[in-house]
């Protein structure tokens, strides 16, 4: 355990956000802006922890073209107004050249337009609405887009489940629940598939057996639940208590339920990033730097996409060979990349060409059921 | 058994009593009265122990009780009839009585007490069960000076006891609180109504504005032509 | 001193205020994301006054701010969406669609006070309280305006000159206002509202027109807001947004427009001064908040107002007693 | 015609009924008393004049004309006014501002002419007029001095005081003061009776009054009414109601 | 038919955790008048207290609730003591923003101590599963706290009625100095009272997190304010109406989602509130008691 805090000494020491302990003068500037405080905090310390590995491993084979990086971190609260205030902040007083995050889809919606104006290149890791690229040439994502990944889920479970009757539980005041939701009824009923149940919910509810024993009564052979895992590891303990017989899918933001709930959750299907069992190198070497740094605690999907955003931000201002902004954006566009989160090209709008990772939770374990582009 | 000492009180920059002392003694009924804002009030809050005074202190049985809190007070045999009755209004008769019985350490048995008080007031037996605040402003003001004896006090503090008061309760008030102290409690009486508190009292002092203009035997001051002039209309 | 004097005092003071501002954010001494701030101080403090004349002048606990700030921002945005590309003037856009978000919310405010206003103290709190989650959940639940999903594409209209513009022109109605027959009436209600209706205040009336026109103003700071982040997140507008505000208005001073101000300031810089100390920055604010309150019971500045004109009286009288000294 | 006159008014609360079959008729520059013993009902009676309860049984005419169902703030404007036995300033709010919001109803300037009161318009004139009114109203109670100081810091005395200057400020016709005496020593009241004559001379209105201060009831009233459990007992001059066995009995005592 | 009781179950499951945290706040509201927002995060505290209870120190689940019921008296009388105390004599609503502050500090202290990661409770053996009566499943949770709530709600009602301290708390409730002039200690008897709220947010708190098995700092805030929702609903400072608040809650809530819309049914929640305080402004087993003027 010495050793893993020796190396989290060094990953702290070589991008301190308030750059106290190394002033360099010369250092490339990239802003980060994650929610820190707030009901969301973990996703924005996940991908806070995984950029920091990023710029760390960089600055320790030497920074880009010599120079070192310094990554500037704000809490934004996962607030728009806020989001906008630090995004002036690191334009204004730290004079970032680029910016990851933010990390939450309506406060990456909220900086788009500053970002575009300021010709600032943005790459959100995490940003899943549709809209956060539309219409801009300096803003990217590293993740795959709601109406994407909802498709996705309902051809799966059209074509390699044979489902033909699914209900939806979604999280009626959730962008991206509602989202998934939206297009996974789209996409099912397109296939044939009957939707018997279209049900919402509130943010922060707990009990769901009275909506699941009226789902309970038309009898869905699946359940598509778009949540983040907590609330889906809750719902899925109150399926099997009302005695709901049906298969459970998700999207990504299932990853990580297998830790907890993994008896409730056995038998589900959820849509990810990236599998922790990939046997690829850049996935077992992110996954050994990660738990080196950080206590030996496995990443999860957040991390992974802040590690792949911070490294096709840094990539592409290695590629560019200066810190203009509109050379950076050339070369995030032209990005060709192996990530963590497979490999990754971007389109006209700046979202990531890559395919997604079908997987099934077995006996507490995810496995790769299939990869579908 | 009571004595204050040079007493200096403020709600915040507002001076209310500026050097105040008087005693009372065992048995006596000693009555302080002035005119509206005169400070009576904040005597008796600060007797209590629910004000403190800025300087000055006040002695009760010889012991300095000015830093000592209100309850404590209590239990060493000071009891108040407040100002305006303050009877708990959503609680009985009866347990606003047991209220007035909180202080006391010997556990239970206040059956003595309940006669004792009864006799007093045969109105509050009739009512016990009915909520204090349900009751007339005549039968609040009887079930305060109940409320208050049941501690059984040494030295009991009334404030303007018969405020309010239809002229018929005003003279059975008078005459109850003679009995009390002729069962042997030492009484300090404020009263707007100075006539019939000054006939009542042994001693007396005049309160204007925070400080003691005038003091004395209560007869003289019934007869004292500034006095009357002031207070006795 | 003539009242008309005291008024131009007054304006005076408002009018170096500005261009001293100006100045610094044209020479670079203030920059961008300053103005930034300034802008979300000045959103704050039209909300918190807002509220303030709720709750601190005409007594009622409200704790659904945000539900009328939501209505103010979605019209607001509804509006200058629909006349994106008529080629109106900005201002001319700015000041309509503020006054559509103001009248909406005041609309709102109007139906949901004629019910609510008959309750008193925490009972009213509580129902302001649920009409504010009925509200949001409403919003989730119409798919016509977008559900859950932000609003997106709202063109950005306010700058430091339109919100402090906007500032004086909201503090200077509500402070009229106030200092009339109709406020005089208002704070009756405060103050003893069966005393009220025993001199002639229709009380009714006025906690109604009270409650509408503190709407009415939450309303344009609701709309002020989508123009300043040109989207909305209608995740925004929960009960903790409501405490937020509500938090301006205790710490200012209950009644008192000018403690607003200096509290939304206060807080403003506060909030983005912690950053520092990241994770803690909340629970620091909490702590410092309990502990502003434990020392200030009654706000900053209590019920009263900090005065310019009073100021400079004060400032005379000083200088005078002293030369009397000499 | 009478100013005030109420035909079997009666109020029940929940089973108990705390006034009944009261009957009362007052004149122009009447000074009527209103006595009884605690809990009899007299308060209960000017709620039930001011609007704020509703009656059970009964009417209760104005000029003529019933009163019943309006609110309190409508017979404000039929010329009835009233002060609190438990007093009801609008106490962190100045002396001055307390009366001036008493003259709500004689102003008339709107919400439009509140925010853009241009020169000359009628804001200012009622608001310079008001204020001058005010000022004279607090003169007569010798509180000019006070004007600015909040209502609350004010001694007990004066806040009764300011209670009824307060009430004055209405306009009214008929004066209702609850226990104006309340808490004041003998030469305070005296002087209370030298202000309430005067103002029915000066306001020309017509009072009446609930006291427990005999000296004071007898002193100034032409007329008392004695009730006892919500009813009237008796009705007569001072001498006659100081001299009715029944009324010794119930509330005056040897 | 056999889906209507079956809804009705769950919403009394739910009602009854209601319930529980209801008795808490309307317990401190009828006693300090203050709405301690800071409830809510006390309920969240004792989850913690009591999962780290069964976690770390191993403890069975009876002694992990006594645990987490006593930290959370001592934590209650703590913030009274800094928080509330210092405001006794100040406007009410500065005491309310006191609570709110509170409330964020713990919220957001628990999440940089503790994590936001959403902790399991551990299952408790014996109160797995569910037992069907005529075809209808009825979780064991469920009757643990259903017994649970209605046992404290006779305890409390009995300590407020009928016990010396119970008195005294209403007699300070009702005018603290009147109390001080009785010799009534006010500061013990406030802080019993909070320490007695306290411990029933704390009890609601394992509890809750039994019957849902998640514990994150930010738990508390709406079983906190539907609690409190609950407690104005049955008429605030009523210990039987908070109970009756709560179970009513529960139920409706559960029917509203079952049989009308689950998307609205926070929404219903609340309208249904606003119509009962419109007939019964002081909720249903208040009793209207307009000023004397
Ligand atoms: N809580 C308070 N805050 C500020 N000032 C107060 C307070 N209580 C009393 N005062 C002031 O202190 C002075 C004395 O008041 P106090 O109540 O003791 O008079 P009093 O002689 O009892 O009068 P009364 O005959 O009206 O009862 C008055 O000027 C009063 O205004
Ligand atoms: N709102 C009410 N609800 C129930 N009972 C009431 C109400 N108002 C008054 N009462 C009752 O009506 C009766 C008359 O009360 P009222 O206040 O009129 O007495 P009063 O004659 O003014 O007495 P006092 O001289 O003590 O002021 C009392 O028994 C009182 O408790
Ligand atoms: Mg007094
Ligand atoms: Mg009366």
């Amino acid at each position: 355990s010495k050793e893993e805090v020796k190396d989290k000494e060094v990953v702290e020491d070589t991008d301190n956000p308030e750059g106290e302990t190394t002033p360099d003068a010369g250092a490339i500037k990239v802003g980060l802006i994650v929610p820190k405080t707030g009901q969301v905090a973990q996703y924005g310390i996940a991908v806070e922890n995984a950029a920091k590995l990023a710029v760390a491993e960089v600055n320790a084979a030497g920074g880009i073209n010599g120079q070192q990086v310094e990554l500037i971190s704000y809490d934004n609260k996962a607030d728009a107004a806020e989001s906008i205030s630090v995004f002036n902040r690191l334009v204004d007083n730290d004079k970032i050249v680029a910016l990851i995050g933010p990390v939450i889809s309506s406060t990456s919606l909220a900086v788009g337009p500053l970002a575009e104006e300021a010709g600032i290149p943005m790459i959100s890791p995490t940003a899943t609405n549709l809209n956060v690229t539309v219409g801009y040439d300096y803003v990217f994502r590293a993740c795959y887009i709601d109406p994407y990944q909802g498709g996705t889920v309902a051809k799966f479970a059209t074509e390699n489940l044979g489902a033909k009757k699914a209900a939806i539980l979604y999280n009626s005041g959730d962008d991206y629940s509602t989202g998934l939701a939206e297009a996974f009824k789209a996409t099912f009923e397109q296939a044939g598939g009957t939707i018997t149940n279209y049900e919402g919910y509130t943010v922060d509810d707990k009990d769901f057996k009275a909506v699941l024993t009226k789902i309970k009564g038309n009898g869905p052979e699946a359940l598509f639940v778009p949540d983040y895992y907590n609330t889906v590891g809750l719902i899925a303990g109150q399926v099997k208590e009302v005695g709901l017989d049906v298969t459970m899918l998700g999207g990504d933001g299932w990853d990580d339920v297998q830790k907890e709930y993994a008896e409730v959750m056995e038998g589900g299907f959820f849509a990810n990033h990236y599998a922790a069992d990939d046997p690829d190198p850049i996935v077992q070497d992110f996954i050994t730097a990660y738990k080196g740094a950080y206590n030996g605690e496995t990443p999860n999907a957040l991390a992974a996409l802040g590690y792949d955003a911070a490294k096709i931000m840094l990539a592409a201002i290695q590629t560019a060979g200066s810190t203009d902004g509109d050379a950076i954006r050339a070369a995030i566009k032209a990005t060709d990349l192996d990530a963590v989160a497979g490999h990754i090209t971007f389109d006209e709008n700046g979202d990531p060409l890559k395919a997604i990772s079908m997987i099934k939770i077995v006996a507490g374990e995810l496995k790769l059921e299939a990869k579908v582009q | 058994m009571l004595k204050v000492n040079d007493i200096q009180v403020y709600y915040g920059a507002i001076h209310a009593i500026k050097g105040i002392s008087f005693e009372v003694n065992q048995g006596e009924i000693v009555t302080l009265i002035g005119a509206n804002g005169a400070g009576k009030t904040t005597i008796l809050h600060t007797v209590s122990g629910l004000i403190k005074p800025k300087t000055g202190n006040v002695q009760l049985f010889d012991k300095e009780i000015s830093n000592i809190e209100a309850h404590k007070i209590v239990e060493m045999g000071m009891a108040q009839v407040p100002e305006g009755r303050r009877v708990f209004a959503k609680m009985s008769v009866q347990e606003n009585l047991e209220m007035g019985a909180f202080s006391r350490k010997d556990k239970g048995n206040f059956d003595a007490d309940y006669d004792m008080v009864f006799e007093k007031f045969p109105r509050l037996k009739e009512r016990r069960k009915q909520l204090a605040g349900t009751m007339s402003g005549g039968e609040q003001q009887m079930l305060a000076m109940a409320r208050a004896l049941m501690s059984r006090p040494k030295i009991l503090l009334m404030d303007e006891p018969s405020m309010g008061l239809a002229p018929i309760l005003v003279d059975e008030i008078f005459n109850i609180i003679q009995e009390i102290n002729k069962a042997g409690t030492t009484i300090l009486l404020v009263e707007q109504n100075a006539h019939k508190a000054l006939t009542i009292a042994s001693r007396a002092y005049v309160l204007e504005t925070g400080t003691v203009v005038l003091s004395g035997p209560a007869n003289e001051l019934l007869d004292n032509d500034e006095v009357k002039r002031a207070y006795l209309g | 001193m003539k009242k008309w004097q005291e008024l131009l005092i007054s304006l005076t003071g408002i009018t170096i205020l500005y261009i001293l501002i100006s100045m610094l954010l044209k020479f670079g001494v203030l920059n961008n994301y300053n103005r930034g701030i300034m802008v979300l101080i000045g959103i704050n403090i039209i909300a918190a006054a807002s509220l303030n004349f709720a709750t601190g002048i005409l007594g009622q606990l409200a704790l659904g701010h945000a539900g009328f700030m939501a209505i103010g921002a979605y019209s607001a945005a509804i509006f200058s969406k629909a006349v994106g590309d008529a080629g109106m003037p900005d201002v001319v856009v700015l000041i309509i669609a503020l006054c559509i978000a103001g009248t909406m919310a005041a609309i709102f405010g109007i139906a949901i006070g004629i019910p609510a206003l008959r309750l008193r103290g925490d009972y009213l709190g509580i129902v302001t309280l649920g009409f504010g989650e009925i509200i949001r959940i409403s919003i989730y639940n119409i798919k016509a305006i977008g559900g859950a999903r932000p609003v997106l594409g709202i063109p950005n209209l306010i700058g430091f000159t339109e919100i402090f513009f906007l500032v004086v022109i909201v503090l200077m109605a509500l402070f009229l206002m106030i200092r009339s027959r109709h406020g005089r009436a208002i704070l009756s209600i405060r103050e003893n509202e069966i005393a009220a209706e025993a001199v002639g205040i229709p009380t009714t009336f006025y906690k109604i027109f009270g409650f509408a026109t503190s709407a009415f103003f939450a309303g344009i700071a609701g709309g002020a807001l989508a123009f300043n982040q040109r989207m909305i997140d209608p995740r925004k507008f929960t009960f903790m947004f409501s405490v937020e505000i509500f938090i301006i208005v205790v710490l200012g001073g209950m009644g008192s427009l000018t403690g607003t101000v200096v509290a939304a300031v206060v807080l403003g810089i506060l909030n983005e001064w912690l950053h520092f100390i990241d994770q803690y920055r909340l629970v620091i604010y909490a702590l410092l908040l309990v502990v502003m309150m434990i020392v200030r019971p009654s706000g900053l500045f209590g019920t009263r107002e900090f005065s310019l004109v009073g100021l400079i009286k004060k400032v005379i009288r000083f200088t005078k007693s002293n030369k009397n000294v000499e | 015609m009478a100013l005030l006159e109420t035909n079997n008014l009666g109020i029940t609360f929940g089973g108990l009924r705390a006034v009944g079959n009261f009957d009362i008729s007052i004149g122009e520059h009447e000074l009527v008393g209103l006595i009884g013993p605690n809990g009899a009902g007299k308060t209960t009676i000017f709620n039930l004049l001011t609007g704020v309860y509703l009656p059970t049984e009964g009417d209760i005419l104005v000029d003529g004309k019933s009163v019943v169902g309006l609110k309190p703030y409508q017979i404000v404007t039929r010329g009835l006014s009233r002060t609190f036995q438990n007093i009801r300033l609008f106490k962190d709010l100045t002396v001055i501002d307390n009366v001036k919001i008493a003259f709500h109803q004689q102003m008339k300037y709107g919400i439009f002419n509140t925010l853009f009161r241009f020169p000359g318009t009628r804001f200012w004139k009622e608001e310079a007029e008001i204020d001058i009114k005010a000022r004279e109203l607090l003169k007569i109670f010798n509180m000019e001095e006070s004007a600015d100081k909040l209502s609350k810091n004010l001694p007990y005395g004066q806040q009764r005081k300011l209670e009824i200057a307060r009430a004055l400020a209405t306009n009214p016709k008929l004066v209702l003061l609850d226990e104006p005496a309340a808490g004041m020593n003998p030469q305070e009241t005296k002087e209370l009776m030298d202000t309430i004559r005067f103002i029915r001379e000066k306001f020309d209105v017509s009072i009446l009054l609930i006291e427990h201060d005999m000296s004071l009831v007898m002193g100034i009233c032409e007329r008392i009414v004695v009730i006892d459990y919500g009813m009237i007992i008796a009705k007569g001059t001072p001498e006659e109601i100081k001299n009715n066995p029944k009324v010794i009995g119930a509330y005056l005592g040897a | 038919m056999k889906d209507f009781l079956q809804q009705i179950i769950y919403g009394i499951n739910a009602g009854s955790i209601y319930a529980l945290i209801a008795l808490g706040y309307t317990m401190v509201y009828g006693i300090v008048k203050l709405i301690n927002f800071a409830h809510g995060d006390i309920l969240m505290m004792g989850a913690y207290f009591g999962l780290l209870a069964i976690t770390v120190l191993g403890l069975p689940f009876p002694l992990a609730i006594v645990i987490a019921m006593l930290v959370c008296a001592a934590f209650g009388m703590i913030i009274n003591k800094v928080a509330y105390k210092p405001l006794r004599n100040a406007p009410r609503i500065s005491a309310l923003i006191t609570a709110l502050g509170i409330s964020m500090f713990l919220e957001n202290y628990f999440v940089v101590q503790f994590g936001l990661e959403v902790r399991k409770m551990p299952e408790i053996a014996w109160l797995k599963g569910e037992v069907f009566i005529g075809g209808l499943s009825i979780p064991k949770v469920t009757f643990l706290i259903v017994g649970l709530s209605i046992a404290c709600m006779i305890a409390l009602q009995f300590i407020v009625r009928k016990t010396k301290v119970g008195k005294a708390m209403r007699a300070v409730s009702e005018d603290m100095q009147a109390a001080k002039l009785m010799g009534i200690n006010v500061d013990k008897t406030i802080s019993i009272t909070f320490a007695l709220g306290s411990a029933l947010g704390g009890l609601g708190g394992v509890l809750y997190s039994v019957a849902y098995y998640q514990v994150e700092p930010y738990m508390g805030i709406l079983p906190g304010l539907k609690a409190f929702v609950a407690a104005v609903l049955g008429g605030i400072g009523i210990i039987p109406g908070a109970m009756f608040g709560g179970f009513v809650m529960g139920i409706i809530e559960n029917l509203t989602k079952g049989f009308i819309s689950s998307s609205w049914s926070n929404a219903i929640l609340f309208g249904i509130l606003i119509l009962v305080l419109l007939f019964k402004p002081s909720g249903i087993f208040g009793k209207n008691t307009r000023e004397k003027v």
